[in-house]
């Protein structure tokens, strides 16, 4: 349990690589990826569905409603909530299939209108935040790995320091110092690239200690490795062997760990989200959850799955890309 | 620096649905003032003028209202005010489908409007109501375009659209609300102090629930002005020079604690008093909220028309006398960590809350309640809980303690949180004390039958007097409008007077020298 | 990313030509290490002229690879290295720059590493590891860097150099990693190649073919540094040879003066500890023999007339690429009688080990049967045996394996894996376990000492002793020995196999033993069973076989084992 | 591969070596652990010792409370850290040092209680999936692929959506939201070690399988879980907090960190102090179980 045990604090899903044809493999995949997406709204709609709660609360909740009975029922033809579960549920997954999310319960507008400008910020959110991540990560390992023990001791330490960090806590330093002390950087909202900095960094911060611990020691392992001895030995540098070799072998469970992350930023990013009034569907996410807007959490849901999904898959390709062998064999280093 | 043309506005608490007739939440109402026109206006006294309506007759019982409105005015989209439009909306706001809580819950009277030409609208209603105009000049009763209100509720959500100084162009939910200056205006209403189109081209409402994010965009300049000002910065904003503070307490039912008689402990009127009598809400407000809020003293805010400052003192804090209640009420014994007891049962007082919708300085507050509540030897358990579960206790009466607040521009709102006619609703629930009393709903609905001010003013005061013996809430402070605003760059941001909403037509951007 | 030229490292300083390649004298290495400082190395003294072959010999962990690693500075950070002279190509060793190091490495001496399956980069083709070389010393010029790559795989006896150079490691088998590792080596063509173990792991044939390659080099007139702990195979190639022991040179001369002559106690025991020579009977080691059985005291009803194992036309295939099914072993039949061995000899991936586990039980046949001491053992379709059945017969064959410590349970120490198989066979009392567990180790010559250690923290041949006394637990009549001896040093695999031998006399047992070693297989066996890609090539006894071999596959085999010269 | 001879095999093998007997070896192990006490790097002892602060403080943090933690002082409100209020108080008057302290033991409690229910949870999806035949093991692992697409915080949320806010609830969404990894690894982990050559032995020894399973498989499983845990709690904590800053998690007047650290972050420029100390006892929490829990793999593997 090598490579599993030193992130298996973050729980971290393995990539498999499947062989076979290209064709049966894209097509594997595809039904695999309808298969994940289905039962992921599935098991959130017959979850959230049948808890006790009245949709028709979250529907009428605006402080100071005072809904007639009429009203009430009006409601529930509107939303088909007067209709069994199942019904509901199939209505659901037809108006899916065509791409109809449904109407929020608290916006009363088409999911779509309302999720449709969070995602850009939120996908750039993330994006940055992992590019964030792995700058800060390849940074303590080329750096730090194998540089003595007092720069190893270092990287080592601020690696589990930064994994440590509550992003919350990361978010509101980073917004008193950089922004409102120093105001190098806007205090808060959606304007250019500016603005994506103190967020990126304080969802990235803590990511970077994960990503650095797990490509820290499996460029430990790779720096060991008779053929980085072998590289030596043909009169290869010490920068030549650790970016020609090494590092190669080493990014491969910092990636694994991405693909994870990507989707987990999507949700965690409500932190940033809410500290630096960025709009995203963290928020989104959590105030529907909070205000039980079913039709809203099952499109976060989608998205969140269909964004793992797709990462997963980019993540595959680029493992091939890095490690050929994986197409040939059909197996994971 | 976002330019002079622009001024960015950064609310605090998410709006859902742009259109105020739906649901009836505060920032609906905010950002309507500067979009929607009313049919009558109120001034800071209380007292009522035209605005899209130019006269207006009732009749000798008080059932009948006949407008007479302006022909001059036209919507942003085209479509002409007409009197067909005052049926369109007040038709619109008591339809079933538009799952109105605010606008509909003011038109419970309401029967039908008949248009008897263009200019001539009648309005029925099935008994006499006379905060009927009060309410009219509330912005949750703006008056939208009949065809915009024809379009589906989602697409009106998005872009409602009204005669006022600014027009919606564009809406990120959760993010901001892009408007744009009308220039076509020439609607503005009695209080505004010019005519004709708004000073500021563009009005970006930005929504930014983090107080202190909130805070730290206006004094990094990133925004012009803001509202739910933060307590805890209001000393650095009075220092700074660039800053000003428009505060302004709105009329209602204040913030408060409702106390659910409908079950024990608080059935026991000696219980609720002794509650009341523990609770140090003075020295929180100072502390938590550095005197940035006006203590409440009765059922009514203190800038509502008719009210008395005669209950102010009903029940000022005395452990003394809150032990002899709970003694009184059989609550005589102590348990291990000092809690009373009756019958080896604990004095609990179970409190749902939801963190989010409140103040964080609310939040600290309700902890010190629940604190001086226990040297009272009262449990108060605040159990925190995501809205919907909250407010579908607070609709069941499944609660002892709920936090409320009502704000509106008439004694009225007297009936609407203790009168037995709100004890039930499908929907929300505004007399959360479920204090069912004849009397009192015989002087409520008595006042509503007059227009007579010395009349109204007695039987309101009889209605204050019946809630506060009764001990049904426990009035904390005054909800207040408490923005804040860049002077280094706009001048003359007001508040419109009826719920005291932030007024961006009068703002001015300075001359920099 | 592109290395550049400028990197090759600035020349090193000419001096006048050595006419020795080495010259060193009293080298000596320690190693820093948590419990403090460890010499590895001590006062090693070499010396090497152009055109010949030294040869390092030694147990594993006597130094030879940390002598090497200092001849082209690559030690190991924690390493410190003295010497009262390390002349290496004429310059002083110990006063070259890291800089001027890596203008030697590569260009001037060629260092093959000890581990050829894992020393080419695997997700580089060989095309690209040769290529480093290249570009690291300053050869530009695509084309030219692409034909020299090519014509290095060449040298090295690669067919097919354009398309072997496209593929990756993991594509080559292990005869193609370790030519491809000597070409790498050598693409510059250094003065001095240093090949750590090039033969180790390799089926026989494949290790004479590597013999041969190096052989050239040295004919090309260069010095080959060459470690080995196969004496026989260092016979064939060597002309100085140097033994080393816990650090020390403890022989040195003329390669066959000192295999045939040899003074030192270490390196006779070396020679004789080498199986293929000695017939079976002979001992190999100057252990003492293991003390007397106890008497069985199981109830067993193995037969004491059938064979103790015999396998019917066995046949086993596997899904392979692209829903193929690969036939791993076809049709394959033996006889192990009592109290005897078959030795089972194959190259890798023959089918060995399948056999092994489908005669143990383990492994469902497709085809065939077999029987143990008589009864129905496993078998295919109708004669299927459930493993219920089997059950009661467990303890009467054990196995025993090449890796014995991924085959005890990690939790346990040495006492508790014995006594837990003595438990499992239901013998004895919980009391008198212990009791037994030390008799157990003692009879594999293990003190009790060893009882509360983990196996871990015990040496190759220990591990093995211990897998051993699990198996001898049970009171089992049939051993299955896969590959028992071929991660030991030669000493101490002639340990294990005289134990073997002892237990065999005085237990009766009957051996199924399974090695690419022909002459661990010459040693032990009564009869052979040679096989080539799951089929049976050739089967008798062990003396006709090996002298009188029968197919040209068992003659290609024979002749490729190296033999030590005759000792005097 | 070679085997590398260690020198106390030598002198084992030595003949003539008196027979010392198995009482020494444990003395011998006494004193290897000892060694590895000394190897222990400085950090970890700093670690260690930090975490025994912090349990100290979770299990009789009466040593520690100097002021009671809920007791409400408006006029004391928002004094800086001093000698009187170590972290100085919060806006209701309440010592900051007492309530840190006060919370350290829901925290640590609460990350335990996360890190056994997403073990327990994992260990039950991902040893069944790893034992089972063809059919269950693809079909739990299929769920436990949908789970990956949720990411952890939204498990939590739909617990929380599901059964309301809470310290309890917030532990059980915590556990649930990191489950599906757990399932994961420990499958892996189950799947290895049933491909591993010492379970084959105990079935060529003549174990049943039942046995197998029971004393061989689930205890070679479950051993490294103790180290994972240790990893786990540290995040759990972070995790934990995550919900109660969202206003998801323990209920007011707890002290718990994370809701501190939440409430606090309005007074930051005002009385930093609020909102510092509960976020650097997270931070403390995590780091010091991460460091010790990582060392405490290493010698378990280094063991094994
Ligand atoms: N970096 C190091 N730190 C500490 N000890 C080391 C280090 N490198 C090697 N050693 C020790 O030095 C000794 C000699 O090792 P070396 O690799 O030279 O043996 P070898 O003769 O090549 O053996 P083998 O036949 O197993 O390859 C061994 O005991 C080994 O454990
Ligand atoms: N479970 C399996 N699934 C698929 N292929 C297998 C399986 N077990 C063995 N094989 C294949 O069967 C062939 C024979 O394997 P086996 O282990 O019996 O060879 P061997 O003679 O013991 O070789 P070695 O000397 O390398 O141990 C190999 O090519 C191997 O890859
Ligand atoms: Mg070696
Ligand atoms: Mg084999």
């Amino acid at each position: 349990m090598s490579a599993a045990a030193t992130t298996s604090h973050t729980g971290l899903p393995r990539t498999t690589a499947t062989a076979g044809s290209a064709g049966r493999v894209i097509l594997k995949r595809a039904a695999g990826s309808v298969f994940v997406l289905w039962a992921a709204v599935t098991l959130t709609f017959f979850v959230l569905r049948l808890t006790p709660g009245d949709p028709i609360t979250a529907i009428l909740g605006g402080a100071g409603s005072s809904p007639s009975p009429e009203t009430v029922a009006a409601v529930k033809a509107q939303y088909g909530l007067d209709q069994p579960v199942f019904v509901q549920y199939l209505d659901y997954l037809a108006g899916l299939a065509t791409g109809n999310f449904g109407t929020s319960y608290i916006f009363k507008v088409p999911v779509l209108d309302i999720l449709g400008p969070q995602i850009l910020p939120t996908f750039q959110l993330a994006g940055l935040a992992m590019v964030f991540s792995w700058a800060i990560a390849l940074a303590f390992t080329l750096l730090t790995v194998g540089r003595g023990r007092v720069l190893d001791g270092i990287g080592r330490g601020t690696e589990v320091l930064f994994a440590a960090l509550p992003p919350f806590w990361v978010g509101i330093m980073l917004a008193v110092v950089f922004a409102v002390i120093l105001g190098w950087f806007p205090v808060a909202g959606d304007d250019g690239f500016k603005s994506l900095v103190l967020p990126a960094l304080a969802l990235a911060i803590p990511l970077a200690g994960f990503i650095a611990q797990v490509t820290r020691s499996s460029f430990e392992e790779a720096l060991a490795q008779p053929f980085v001895l072998s590289a030596r030995a043909r009169g290869l540098s010490e920068l030549a062997v650790r970016l020609g070799h090494a590092l190669r072998h080493a990014i491969l469970p910092g990636l694994t760990l991405s693909a994870w992350a990507v989707g987990s930023l999507v949700s965690s990013a409500v932190v940033a989200e809410i500290i630096f009034a960025r709009p995203g569907l963290g928020r989104s996410l959590v105030d529907a959850i909070i205000n039980r807007d079913l039709p809203i959490t099952l499109a976060v849901v989608v998205i969140i799955a269909a964004v793992y999904i797709i990462v997963t898959l980019l993540v595959d390709v680029l493992y091939r890309v890095i490690d050929p062998r994986i197409s040939e064999k059909g197996a994971t280093a | 620096q976002p330019a002079d043309d622009t001024f960015v506005f950064a609310t605090g608490k998410d709006i859902s649905c742009l259109d105020p007739h739906v649901d009836g939440d505060m920032p609906q109402a905010s950002i309507a003032a500067n979009y929607l026109d009313s049919l009558v206006s109120q001034d800071k006294d209380g007292r009522i003028h035209p605005w899209l309506a130019e006269s207006w007759k009732v009749s000798e019982d008080g059932l009948t209202y006949t407008f007479k409105v302006r022909d001059d005015v036209t919507f942003t989209d085209g479509t002409r005010f007409t009197a067909e439009a005052v049926k369109a909306n007040l038709d619109h706001m008591v339809d079933p489908d538009t799952q109105s809580g605010t606008a509909g819950g003011y038109l419970k009277p309401y029967e039908s409007t008949e248009v008897v030409d263009d200019a001539t609208a009648v309005v029925t209603l099935n008994r006499p109501y006379a905060a009927f105009l009060e309410v009219l000049a509330q912005p949750f009763l703006g008056m939208e375009s009949p065809t915009a209100l024809k379009r589906p509720q989602a697409e009106n959500c998005n872009s409602p659209v009204g005669t006022g100084p600014y027009k919606i162009v564009d809406y990120v939910p959760q993010s901001k609300v892009s408007l744009v200056r009308n220039e076509d205006y020439n609607s503005a209403p009695p209080f505004a102090q010019h005519q004709g189109p708004a000073y500021i081209k563009n009005l970006e409402w930005q929504i930014v629930p983090e107080d202190s994010t909130r805070y730290g965009l206006l004094r990094a300049g990133q925004v012009d002005a803001l509202d739910l000002m933060p307590s805890v910065h209001f000393a650095e904003a009075e220092a700074d020079k660039n800053v000003a503070l428009v505060l302004q307490d709105r009329p209602g039912n204040p913030t408060n604690l409702m106390l659910n008689t409908t079950r024990a402990p608080f059935n026991d009127l000696r219980v609720r008093q002794a509650f009341l009598r523990s609770a140090y809400v003075e020295a929180g407000i100072n502390s938590v909220y550095f005197g940035t809020v006006t203590q409440a003293g009765g059922p009514l805010a203190s800038t509502t028309k008719f009210y008395s400052p005669d209950f102010e003192d009903a029940y000022r804090p005395d452990p003394a006398e809150a032990a002899r209640l709970l003694d009184e009420a059989g609550w005589t014994g102590r348990d291990k960590e000092g809690y009373r007891t009756k019958d080896g049962k604990r004095l609990i007082v179970h409190f749902p809350y939801t963190p989010a919708v409140w103040p964080t300085a609310h939040q600290a507050l309700v902890t010190q309640l629940q604190a001086s509540a226990k040297q009272a030897g009262i449990d108060v358990r605040i159990e925190t809980g995501d809205f919907a579960s909250v407010s579908e206790q607070g609709n069941n009466f499944d609660y002892d303690l709920r936090a409320d607040y009502w704000n509106t521009n008439t004694a009225d709102v007297l009936r609407i949180v203790f009168s037995s006619e709100y004890t039930e609703s499908a929907g929300f629930v505004p007399n959360g004390s479920g204090f069912r009393n004849k009397e009192f709903d015989k002087i409520v609905n008595d006042a509503l039958a007059t227009d007579d001010p010395a009349v109204r003013e007695k039987l309101y005061y009889q209605a204050q007097r019946i809630v506060s013996d009764n001990a049904l809430q426990l009035p904390l402070y005054n909800q207040a409008s408490q923005l804040a605003v860049r002077t280094d760059r706009f001048a003359d941001l007001t508040l419109e007077p009826s719920l005291s909403l932030p007024y961006i037509y009068d703002v001015s951007a300075v001359k920099q020298s | 990313m592109t290395v550049t030229n400028n990197d090759g490292g600035t020349p090193v300083p000419q001096e006048a030509p050595a006419s020795l390649l080495l010259g060193i004298e009293g080298l000596n290495v320690s190693f820093s290490t948590p419990r403090g400082r460890v010499d590895v190395v001590r006062d090693v003294s070499l010396a090497l002229a152009p055109g010949k072959a030294l040869a390092l010999v030694g147990e594993s962990g006597s130094g030879k690879t940390v002598t090497a690693r200092t001849l082209v500075g690559l030690n190991a950070a924690n390493a410190k290295v003295t010497a009262d002279r390390l002349e290496v190509l004429g310059r002083d060793a110990l006063a070259l720059s890291e800089r001027q190091w890596r203008g030697v490495r590569g260009k001037e001496i060629g260092y093959v590493l000890q581990d050829a399956l894992v020393s080419l980069d695997p997700l580089n083709t060989v095309g690209q590891e040769i290529d480093e070389a290249l570009r690291a010393h300053g050869v530009r010029g695509k084309a030219e860097r692409l034909e020299r790559v090519h014509q290095a795989l060449r040298d090295a006896g690669i067919p097919d150099p354009e398309l072997r150079a496209r593929q990756r490691s993991g594509e080559l088998s292990g005869g193609l990693r370790q030519r491809a590792l000597i070409a790498q080596a050598t693409v510059l063509n250094p003065q001095l190649v240093i090949a750590d173990e090039p033969t180790t792991a390799l089926d026989a044939t494949v290790q004479a073919q590597i013999l041969e390659l190096l052989e050239g080099l040295k004919e090309q007139g260069r010095g080959l540094i060459f470690i080995s702990h196969d004496l026989a195979v260092v016979g064939r190639l060597a002309d100085e040879i140097a033994v080393m022991q816990g650090g020390r040179i403890v022989e040195s001369g003329r390669a066959a003066e000192v295999l045939a002559d040899p003074r030192h106690e270490y390196t006779k025991a070396l020679i004789d500890a080498i199986p293929s020579g000695a017939a079976k009977g002979t001992r190999l080691s100057a252990a003492t023999r293991v003390r007397a059985a106890a008497e069985p005291d199981r109830a067993t009803e193995f037969s004491e007339t059938a064979p103790a194992v015999e396998a019917r036309g066995l046949s086993k295939s596997y899904p392979g690429p692209g829903g193929t099914r690969r036939t791993v072993v076809d049709d394959v039949s033996f006889t192990l009688e009592r109290g005897k061995t078959l030795g089972i000899v194959g190259e890798s991936g023959s089918g060995k080990s399948t056999t092994a586990r489908i005669a143990l039980g383990l492994t469902r046949p497709d085809a065939g049967t077999v029987t143990l001491g008589g009864f129905a053992w496993a078998g295919a379709g109708a004669d299927e045996v459930g493993e219920e059945q089997r059950r009661r017969h467990r303890p009467d064959i054990q196995l025993v394996n090449q890796d014995p410590l991924s085959s005890f349970d990690p939790r346990f120490s040495v006492g508790r894996v014995i006594t837990d198989a003595l438990e499992a066979g239901s013998i004895g009392t919980p009391r008198d376990r212990t009791q037994r567990a030390l008799d157990l180790l003692a009879r594999v010559g293990l003190p009790a000492s060893l009882f509360d250690r983990r196996p871990l923290t015990l040496s190759g041949g220990q591990r093995q002793r211990v897998a051993i006394a699990r198996a001898l637990a049970l009171q089992p009549r049939v051993l299955l020995l896969d590959e028992p001896v071929s991660a030991l040093d030669v000493s101490i695999q002639a340990q294990v196999l005289d134990l073997l031998a002892d237990l065999q006399e005085q237990l009766g047992l009957s051996y199924l033993f399974i090695s690419h070693d022909l002459g661990v297989i010459h040693h032990v066996s009564d009869d052979v069973l040679v096989m080539k890609d799951g089929h049976v090539v050739e089967s008798g006894t062990a003396a006709e076989l090996f002298v009188n071999p029968q197919t040209d596959y068992t003659r290609q085999l024979l002749a490729a084992v190296p033999e030590l010269p005759a000792r005097a | 591969m070679s085997v590398a001879l260690e020198p106390s095999t030598a002198r084992d093998n030595r003949p003539g070596t008196p027979d010392p007997g198995p009482l020494s070896t444990r003395r011998s192990t006494a004193a290897k652990a000892a060694a590895a006490l000394r190897k222990t790097p400085i950090g970890v002892w700093i670690a260690a010792a930090l975490l025994a602060f912090l349990v100290i403080a979770a299990v009789v943090p009466s040593l520690l409370i100097r002021q009671d933690p809920y007791v409400i002082d408006p006029a004391t409100a928002f004094t800086a850290p001093g000698a009187e209020h170590w972290f100085g108080t919060d806006q209701n008057g309440r010592d900051v040092f007492s309530r840190v302290v006060a919370g350290t033991g829901q925290s640590l409690l609460l990350g335990l209680a996360a890190t056994a229910i997403g073990l327990v949870l994992g260990g039950l999806l991902g040893i069944t999936a790893g034992v089972s035949g063809k059919w269950l093991d693809s079909a739990i692992c299929r769920f436990v692929e949908v789970l990956f697409a949720f990411p952890g915080l939204l498990l939590a949320l739909i617990v929380i959506a599901v059964s309301g806010t809470g310290i309890v609830t917030a532990a059980v969404a915590v556990g649930v939201g990191t489950a599906p990894g757990y399932a994961r690894m420990l499958r892996t982990q189950t799947l290895q070690v049933i491909a591993s050559p010492y379970v084959e032995t105990a079935l060529s020894l003549g174990r049943s399988r039942p046995h197998i399973l029971w004393h061989t498989i689930v205890p070679n499983v479950v051993r490294p879980l103790f180290v994972l845990a240790t990893l786990g709690v540290g995040q759990a904590i972070v995790w934990a907090s995550s919900l109660s800053f969202l206003g998801l998690g323990a209920q007011p007047p707890a002290a718990e960190w994370g809701a501190m650290l939440a409430d606090g972050r309005n007074y930051i420029q005002l009385a930093w102090w609020i909102a510092a100390f509960p976020g650097i006892f997270i931070t403390l929490a995590a780091l010091t179980t991460t460091v010790v829990g990582r060392h405490l793999q290493q010698r378990l593997e280094a063991e094994v």
